[in-house]
């Protein structure tokens, strides 16, 4: 049997990859990926405590959060989109005529 | 060291390989391969907490449909390699440290926290977990479920909304 | 409780925001009703006012005439008013004073006629206001809607730096009274009521006792926006500009009646609420007071300009109140309250005198004017008799306070009074020093030579305050008699139960010579030998 | 009894006068505006004489009287200052001097301002002037007599700016007001410390509670020596003493019977009177004592010193009245009531008649004030010579002239008084020789020699008879006017000390205190005063003759040779000067760059602009944050939710945070 | 299996939210008449908050569906608020669309949704359920926030809502995991049992928190507010300002009332918070030169003020009262602020001109005298953001304050009334622009339709009356147990 601390830490690590990235990334795309990263990350956790507990909640809210993620992504490419044909760039730091 | 162990350590390795990888990666399709890579380690580590259904889902539409539709869009905008400007001054210097310092602390915390002892009646959930699953779903979390189809709603109108051409 | 049905402090608190209202259905370029309506509103106000005299009755120190509904039930605020002898003379120097300013205005304002005479009175339903609420938090509310109409007037109406001025007197004075919300809830989740009388009553009986730190920082809260609206130095920068800037009628109201809010503040809720913490504050608002006195007078003495030397001889007269008032005697309390009403009328009229001067020469600038007494004696003489009543000539106005508040400080503080008494000193210095810039002499400049002399509406508003001044000079017996029982009351509020023995203080009784000791005690040297009160 | 019940008509009378003139006068003729004025102080004047038959009807047992109580004017707590009028012996004499040197220059008035423009005013000025006057010699209480303290001030203020377009005179009028101030300041603070000893301020009642306090000894402190020290400092910005005399030369800027009656007669004796009515404090005073005859010997002394070497006539008057007034001061200090009072009667005489002679003079050159520019005037206006020179006379001591008698009281209380000194009456004694040289000065520059003005351009001219008769009346009292008072060893009936004696009863002044045995042995010294006194003004009147009939010339070589001494005297040792430096103008520089412009403007304003301003910057760094990208955003969350993990889970951080929670 | 009817009553708000916003669609290729369309979604929002007048029915309160949502007069508060503010911006953004050329249908239906998204976060008593009103109402509105597709402000703003709400989201999201593996529940009344002191329910909670501070930009999470306000179109912003954050506000309190959650930290967290935020948007709020973006911040000053209230839940030596006090501020302020925010958004939405051009101070210059009427209410609301007596925003704050200093919390007072100071400056300082200065020779007047009229009467007289007479509002919210844990 595997720990569900080792699941833990594994979804914290990736969860911590995916701030990374958001912060690291500068594609629009890419910064949204990390995210995508970190809604897996929690998955990886649901699942980790549902099979801990013996309970299948846990599994069924992996599929509402896939479920999010997946209307998460239409509307958030449909932004990315509308971002690339107004600027031409998906260069996160060249959106930036809101400010100060 | 149990194979599940042995097998636990080689998918993280790949989950967290797929991670780094897609942090580093430049072109937002080795990016988005990356991540596939992750949901599909992800999805072996259900697999091994005996969520079969999730890692089904997981695979499916996970990897199967949202990536697609990014890979279709990295396509569609012809996206290229990644530009690695330094315009954020505060994420420059601190960004990276502090990203990893906050992934380190939950990270840590997590690890150093007393768990819950595992239920007893935690038997590997198994075939019937499935339909068990639908219940719970479709009487317990009816209203949520509900609720999502209208998400999806609000997802595609604002597709539609956002990325339609100027008439 | 026959006086207008029981109603007449409602009626004197929103009677002029009727009238304002009634303004908004005229015209807006018929300027001459605007105007009349205006008068008659404020005409019909004073009047009302006046009868708040027969519901006060001497020697009586209780709140009359009082109103109470239930306005919020949660937390209880209510509908609480009720006038005694020291807000009586204040509310009749605001209708007063907003019908004189009403018609000192009335060639002046060509601009957003209506909008002017409307503020003016929506200025004075938040004046009275303040004056008549027994409710903590009802006397807050009035204390912050006034600001308003004054912000316009000094913002709209005003000259060169306006938009300056009227920010910063906003600003400033909404510093302090936002703390003073913070110390009126605080006091109320302390006490659980909002009601003045009420809370007088609690502290009275013991039933309610503040600890000295909580008392100290709640008397702080109060004290700094009564301070900051006095104005006590060194709060008092916002005042100069926002005189200088203000037209004439705000000026009026300004220096007559909004800084009054002040001193009526502190006697009001510092002393009777926070007695202790007054006491121990006691040295140092006298030392701010006394500065103030002295400081005000010699930053007066040379200002170029005529408005800013007005401004500045407030701050002076002002910080005489307060010294009278933070002196504990009952005689300079009493003074503190007539010196309230007379620098009230005095300085509003000085203020009324130079807008007329401004009206004729559009300047403010001492050295444009000089040798004015010759194309306009009668502007001169008034000025001159109000010159004297603000530099405390005896049987004028100005002398009366000054002298009960001198007087009574140096019963117990003699230091105090000898420091304050250089102001005497110093007023007539920058007074008479400015009247001879502005009147005396040749008139070099071509422009003043053939100014003409006070129209008939200017002189019969100076023939009323003349009037009011001579008289208060003279017989100021007949304003004492009335508030000397509410000032007492607020001294002997101050007397209740200790609730610690932190600091002993001296009695406050008057004459009483072997108490208070004198500082060469060497004079009276037997028992036998004390006079008699 | 029908004044002595209605004390109030007196004052009233005249503020009748002065308000029907000042308010309706401007469209008056002359002679309306005549009739109210003198009408009102006639009447005034009339009343007073009937008020003193009826006093003198009084039987002894009626006395002293009760004071008149009309109305409060200021009440609070225990305090009360009422409306309050009451007469005595002292009283009923100052009295007569204001009452009668009032209507008398009332009417020398209608004679010498007819030319002048705000006639109306000038008679209103000069009524309001004569009703605060009275108010404060008949006031029964401290407050009202300041009343008339401040009042008659104000009214001073106001005539001697009479001609407000000249510069000088506006600020003569102003300097005399702050001054005046100055003195009152302390005035009031001593009234503060009466009623704090005392707890009123009513006369009778205060003098009452404090006859019976042992007295202050010499070099002590106590209560009632501050109570006196300040209400001496008012008197001494009345009467214009050392240090505070410098407005009065200055006063004379105003019309010259203002001068006379406000700045000679009546006005600056206040402080006397203020002194002499507060005698019962000051004989419980003796360090007060001393400064009082100290301030006035010095003064009297130090003015004569002046008045040697002025020029304008009036200024040579100006600064006799402040010494004259210094002789008043050195009879109160060392006691002798009544002599300075009685020196203040015959003085009001003879000053006043200096004044309006030298107004005669001046009326007569057409505006002339300056004596070197005048001359042998003696045969053209030979009135106006006769009555100055009986009132010169007067005043330098020539035997049987009023001063003589009142000034020799002076100098003897002075030896013989119960607080006299040997220096007092030397330089007392120095001072009489000055006295009578300047004025014997004035006296042969003036009416004697040859005449100095342009003759063609300048027609010498008597005045009227309006300006006559005042003079030749006041001249006949300037005569006359000592004897009631005379010694009876000179053969007078000392009536005048009698008169006073129940006012002065507490003094033990010698006049009154002396038993039979003393009373021998000060004859003979007074005798031999006296007989020095007149020498001194002989030798005096020798040497003016000397310098300015015998040899015209002296003069001038004597202030080349002692050129120091001369400039500063010519320039009144410079006081003016030193006042303007030392206070004026450090105080201005003071206010406007100190207080002003640094504290007001750049250390408050600037504090509170700062604070603005901190704000306004603190802002602008604070959006800086929005800097527009998200990663920096994104970095911002991340800080933020490392914030509040910290915030939980650092153990220390709890504990820590509590403390600082308890000590807020 | 289908929902019983209590369950359905329940939930009524929402159905006929969801309900509307799928006609408008499904109705949309259909009617050409826009006026039609208005109308059908001001119907659905007006439909949706009276049906909230079900609460009072004497089946309820109570749960529904299986206890995933709790129907009481807290929710009831919230239903009625959103409502109202839906109500008004779909009123006062016909116009706009107008003048803007948008279409109409989907964005009253995306309104509508994010309506449903706001009911369901207000009554729901489990994380997930949460999780998912939170998700559609955000999603809905990160593509309200890019509706002006032409405008790059616009897709900026949407792309930054989204990246950064997607983010925080996640956050939220993690917490929940978390607390569910602490507590083996995500049903908030069967957490509240749970040892609070662990070291899972404390990173979890913080995380949660995380998120909704996110949402209620507290800062240092306020980052996207001023960004996100200004390029969204103004209604849009109006509703952001009002709505979402009502709503966020909403769950907050419910899961730190029951959350078990050791209160002596999280207070210090609140009270940071709180203070940062206030700062962060009144000194921001200082230096701008663009009304709306001045209101942005504004809005993150005020949900300083809110958290101050909040801190006074958190304290710990809460007791019943302290909290109900808290409580009752919060609610209060809550409508107080919804109030004066539409009305001021609205009117900055209209002055705005084609394309939203003027927004600048120097576009408002003597707009006392070119449109009394819009300057009068704008002013109004001004003061009441300010707190000046008299007005809504003023006995918000006063509620605030009694909450805070009844718990004791002296200097946060304090530091909220030199909050208020400065905040006093920047509105004052656009009053004086208006009232004090000349407008500009070229300056346009903008037409007010009747529908904004209505808006702008409805909000001031809100605005006055509550400002008189709060005590319905404040009698309602300070029920005892109105917050049944």
């Amino acid at each position: 049997m595997v720990p569900t601390s080792y699941y833990l830490v594994l979804s914290a690590i990736l969860f911590g990859l995916g701030v990374v990235g958001f912060v690291f990334k500068r594609n629009v795309i890419t910064i949204f990926m990390a995210i995508e990263l970190m809604l897996n990350a929690v998955n990886l956790a649901f699942v980790a405590f549902s099979q801990s507990f013996g309970k299948l909640d846990g599994q069924v809210f992996v599929l509402f959060v896939i479920v999010v993620a997946a209307a998460e992504a239409a509307v958030g490419l449909g932004i990315i989109i509308l971002i690339a044909r107004q600027r031409q760039s998906l260069n996160v730091e060249r959106v930036d005529l809101l400010k100060l | 060291m149990s194979p599940q162990l042995i097998i636990f350590f080689l998918l993280a390795a790949l989950a967290v390989a797929g991670a780094l990888s897609l942090i580093l990666a430049r072109h937002p399709i080795r990016s988005a391969l990356s991540l596939i890579v992750v949901m599909v380690a992800l999805a072996g580590l259900y697999l091994l907490l005996g969520a079969e259904f999730v890692a089904a889902v997981q695979i499916i539409v996970y990897a199967g449909a949202i990536m697609v539709l990014f890979i279709f869009v990295i396509m569609l905008l012809n996206a290229g390699e990644e530009e690695r400007t330094n315009l954020s001054r505060i994420a420059t210097m601190a960004g990276l440290p502090l990203a990893v310092a906050l992934g380190g602390f939950i990270a840590a915390a997590i690890a150093r926290a007393p768990l819950l002892p595992p239920s007893s009646a935690a038997a590997p959930f198994g075939a019937a977990s499935t339909k068990s699953l639908a219940t719970l779903l479709f009487r317990d979390f009816v209203f949520p479920f509900e609720l999502t189809s209208f998400l999806i709603l609000v997802a595609i109108l604002g597709a539609l909304v956002l990325a339609q051409r100027e008439s | 409780m026959t006086l207008a049905g029981g109603h007449l402090l409602t009626i004197l608190i929103f009677l002029p925001a009727m009238g304002a209202l009634a303004l908004l259905f005229l015209r807006g370029d018929d300027h001459e009703w605007i105007r009349r309506l205006a008068l008659i509103v404020s005409l019909v106000e004073f009047l009302f006012s006046l009868w708040l005299v027969a519901a006060v009755p001497i020697g009586s120190a209780g709140y009359h005439l009082q109103e109470f509904h239930p306005w919020i039930a949660s937390p209880p605020i209510h509908y609480h008013l009720g006038v005694d002898g020291i807000s009586l003379f204040l509310v009749i120097l605001t209708t007063f004073l907003t019908t004189v300013s009403i018609l000192a205005s009335w060639k002046s304002i060509h601009l957003r006629v209506k909008g002017f005479f409307a503020m003016l009175l929506l200025l004075e339903t938040g004046v009275v206001g303040v004056f008549l609420s027994l409710d903590l938090f009802l006397f807050f509310l009035f204390w912050e809607v006034m600001l308003l109409p004054m912000y316009f007037l000094i913002g709209i109406w005003g000259h060169e730096r306006r938009i300056y001025a009227a920010l910063k007197f906003v600003l400033y004075t909404m510093a302090g009274s936002i703390l003073m919300l913070v110390g009126i809830v605080w006091l109320y989740t302390i006490s659980g009521t909002f009601d003045l009388p009420m809370l007088q009553n609690m502290l009275q009986t013991g039933f309610l006792a503040l600890s000295p730190r909580a008392e100290l920082i709640l008397f702080l809260a109060f004290f700094l926006a009564f301070a900051i609206k006095v104005p006590l130095f060194p709060l008092h920068t916002w005042l100069p500009d926002a005189h200088v800037e203000a037209p004439t009628a705000g000026s009026i109201l300004l220096a007559g009646v909004l800084l009054k809010m002040g001193t009526y503040g502190m006697i009001r809720f510092c002393l009777p609420l926070f007695p202790n913490a007054s006491r121990r504050a006691a040295p140092f608002v006298a030392v701010l007071a006394i500065i103030g006195i002295i400081y005000g007078a010699l930053v007066a003495l040379v200002q170029p300009n005529l408005k800013k030397l007005v401004a500045y001889s407030s701050v002076s007269h002002l910080g005489f109140v307060v010294l009278g008032i933070f002196a504990f005697h009952t005689i300079s309390m009493q003074g503190a309250v007539f010196q309230m009403l007379a620098h009230g009328v005095s300085t509003g009229a000085l203020f009324l005198l130079v807008g007329m001067l401004y009206d004729r020469r559009h300047t403010f600038d001492i050295s444009e004017f000089g040798g004015l007494a010759t194309p306009m004696p009668r502007l001169a003489a008034f000025f001159l008799f109000v010159v004297l009543s603000s530099l405390g000539l005896p049987m004028l106005n100005g002398f009366v306070g000054e002298f009960l508040i001198l007087l009574g400080t140096f019963q117990v503080h003699a230091n105090w009074a000898a420091w304050a008494a250089l102001g005497v000193i110093l007023s007539a210095c920058y007074l008479l020093w400015s009247y001879q810039r502005v009147f005396f002499g040749e008139a070099a400049n071509e422009k003043n030579k053939a100014q003409p002399d006070l129209s008939p509406r200017e002189k019969w508003i100076l023939v009323t305050i003349a009037f009011v001044t001579l008289w208060m000079g003279v017989g100021s017996a007949d304003f004492t008699r009335r508030f000397a029982a509410s000032c007492d009351a607020v001294l002997s509020q101050m007397r209740r139960p200790q609730a610690y023995e932190a600091i002993s203080i001296r009695p406050v009784n008057p004459a009483h010579t072997p108490e208070s000791p004198a500082p060469h005690p060497s004079a009276i040297s037997t028992p036998t030998e004390r006079p008699a009160r | 009894m029908l004044i002595l019940t209605h004390l109030w008509i007196i004052p009233l009378l005249p503020l009748l006068g002065a308000a029907a003139n000042g308010l309706f006068g401007a469209r008056w003729k002359n002679s309306v505006i005549n009739s109210v004025a003198l009408g009102s102080t006639g009447l005034s004047f009339l009343a007073v004489l009937e008020l003193l038959r009826e006093f003198l009807e009084l039987r002894p047992e009626q006395l002293p009287l009760p004071a008149q109580k009309y109305f409060t004017w200021i009440t609070a707590g225990s305090f009360r200052a009422g409306f309050d009028l009451q007469v005595d012996q002292l009283t009923v004499v100052m009295l007569l001097v204001v009452t009668g040197v009032g209507f008398l220059i009332h009417v020398y008035s209608t004679g010498y301002m007819v030319q002048e423009g705000g006639y109306y005013r000038f008679f209103s000025y000069l009524n309001l002037f004569m009703f605060f006057m009275l108010v404060l010699v008949l006031a029964a209480n401290y407050t009202l007599l300041f009343v008339g303290w401040e009042g008659v001030g104000l009214s001073s203020y106001l005539l001697i700016g009479f001609y407000f377009l000249k510069r000088s005179a506006s600020d003569a009028g102003k300097k005399a007001f702050i001054v005046n101030r100055i003195g009152d300041f302390g005035f009031m603070l001593g009234m503060f410390l009466l009623f704090r000893t005392f707890g009123t301020l009513d006369f009778a009642p205060l003098f009452a509670r404090a006859a019976p306090l042992p007295p202050d000894s010499f070099g002590q402190f106590g209560t009632l020596t501050v109570a006196c020290l300040l209400l001496f400092m008012g008197a001494i910005g009345k009467s214009a003493q050392l240090p505070l005399y410098v407005w009065l030369p200055d006063a004379m800027e105003g019309p010259t019977p203002v001068s006379a009656l406000i700045h000679a007669a009546t006005m600056v004796t206040a402080g006397v009177y203020v002194v002499a009515r507060s005698h019962i404090l000051f004989i419980h005073a003796l360090t007060a004592m001393l400064v009082v005859a100290v301030v006035g010997c010095a003064t009297a002394f130090y003015a004569a010193t002046i008045g040697l070497v002025q020029n304008d006539i009036k200024k040579v008057l100006a600064y006799s009245t402040v010494s004259q007034l210094g002789y008043m001061f050195l009879a109160c200090g060392v006691g002798a009531f009544s002599a300075g009072i009685f020196h203040l009667m015959t003085h009001s005489f003879f000053k006043a008649l200096l004044f309006l002679a030298a107004g005669s003079v001046i009326h007569s050159l057409g505006g002339e004030q300056d004596i070197r520019r005048m001359g042998g005037l003696a045969r053209k206006i030979r009135w106006t010579w006769l009555t100055m020179l009986a009132a010169t006379l007067a005043i330098a001591g020539a035997p049987g002239f009023s001063g003589f008698f009142s000034k020799d009281a002076i100098l003897f209380a002075a030896v013989g008084g119960e607080h006299a000194g040997p220096w007092l009456y030397a330089f007392g004694l120095l001072t009489a020789l000055l006295t009578s040289f300047y004025m014997f000065r004035v006296i042969f520059l003036t009416f004697h020699g040859k005449p100095r003005f342009d003759e063609k351009h300048v027609h010498v001219h008597e005045s009227p008879k309006s300006m006559l008769v005042p003079l030749a009346i006041l001249a006949v009292l300037s005569l006359a006017g000592g004897w009631m008072a005379a010694p009876s060893f000179w053969g007078g009936s000392d009536h005048f000390a009698r008169f006073l004696e129940p006012v002065f009863r507490h003094t033990g002044a010698p006049e009154a205190a002396s038993g039979a045995a003393t009373e021998a042995a000060g004859r003979t010294l007074e005798l031999q005063l006296a007989g020095v006194a007149v020498f001194t003004a002989l030798l005096g009147f020798f040497v003016a003759w000397w310098f300015y009939i015998r040899r015209p010339e002296k003069p001038k070589r004597l202030a080349e040779s002692l050129r120091g001494v001369y400039t500063t005297l010519l320039n009144k040792y410079y006081v003016d000067e030193l006042y303007a430096a030392v206070i004026v103008r450090p105080l201005v520089w003071i206010s406007t760059t100190v207080l002003w412009q640094r504290v007001d403007d750049r250390g408050i304003d600037g504090a509170v602009n700062g604070v603005a301003d901190g704000a306004t910057a603190l802002g602008d760094r604070f959006r800086r944050v929005q800097s527009g990208n998200t990663r920096s955003y994104a970095v911002w969350v991340v800080i933020g939710a490392l914030l509040v993990l910290f915030v939980i889970f650092w153990p220390l951080l709890g504990p820590a945070l509590g403390l600082v929670h308890r000590t807020l | 299996m289908f929902p019983p009817r209590t369950d359905l009553l329940r939930v009524l708000p929402e159905l006929i939210f969801c309900a509307g916003g799928t006609l408008l669609m499904l109705l949309q290729p259909f009617l050409r008449n826009r006026h039609a369309l208005s109308f059908l979604a001001l119907l659905s929002s007006a439909a949706a908050t009276a049906s909230a007048a079900f609460y009072f029915s004497p089946l309820y309160p109570g749960t529904a569906f299986n206890g995933l949502l709790r129907a009481d007069g807290f929710s009831f508060f919230f239903h009625v608020l959103i409502g109202l503010v839906v109500f008004l911006v779909l009123l006062a953004s016909a116009s706009y669309l107008d003048r803007e050329r948008l279409a109409p249908a989907e964005f009253y239906a995306l309104i509508l949704f994010a309506a449903a998204g706001m009911g369901v976060l207000a009554s729901a008593q489990e994380l997930l359920t949460a999780f998912i009103g939170l998700e559609l109402s955000s999603i809905s509105s990160y593509v309200l926030a890019g509706y002006r597709r032409e405008s790059p402000r616009s897709g900026e703003a949407a792309m930054k809502y989204f990246l950064l709400g997607s983010f925080a989201t996640a956050f939220f999201l993690y917490g929940i995991a978390l607390v569910y593996g602490a507590t083996r529940t995500t049903f908030l009344p069967q957490m509240a049992a749970s040892d609070g002191s662990s070291t899972l329910v404390k990173l979890g909670l913080a995380l949660i928190l995380i998120g909704l501070a996110f949402k209620v930009s507290a800062a240092p999470f306020q980052v996207w507010t001023p960004d996100v306000y200004e390029g969204a179109p103004t209604p849009v912003t109006a509703l952001f300002s009002a709505g979402p954050k009502a709503a966020a506000f909403a769950l907050l309190l419910r899961i730190f009332s029951t959350a078990p959650a050791d209160s002596y930290i999280w207070f210090w967290i609140f009270w940071i918070l709180a203070a940062l935020t206030m700062f962060t948007g009144n000194l921001g709020a200082l230096v701008q030169s663009s009304v709306k973006r001045m209101l942005a911040y504004s809005s993150i000053a005020h949900a300083g003020y809110i958290l101050v209230a909040i801190c006074t839940f958190a304290f710990r030596d809460s007791d019943e009262l302290n909290r109900s006090m808290g409580l009752a501020a919060v609610l209060y302020y809550l409508v107080a602020y919804a109030l004066m925010k539409l009305g001021a958004f609205t009117v900055v939405s209209h002055l705005g001109g084609v394309g939203e051009k003027n927004l600048s101070l120097d576009d408002y210059a003597g707009l006392g005298r070119r449109q009394p009427f819009a300057a009068a209410a704008l002013s109004l609301f001004l003061l009441s953001l300010l707190g000046l007596p008299a007005t809504a925003g003023f006995f918000g704050k006063f509620y605030i304050f009694k909450a805070a200093l009844h718990s004791h919390l002296v200097w946060l007072a304090v530091l909220m009334a030199v909050n208020s100071i400065i905040g006093a400056y920047y509105y004052l300082r656009l009053i004086v622009v208006m009232y004090m200065r000349e407008p500009r020779p070229d300056a346009a007047p903008a037409t007010f339709s009747f529908a904004v009229s209505l808006v702008l009467t409805i909000t001031a007289l809100g605005t006055v009356y509550f400002g008189l007479f709060p005590n319905s509002i404040i009698s309602f919210a300070s029920q005892p147990g109105l917050l049944g844990r």
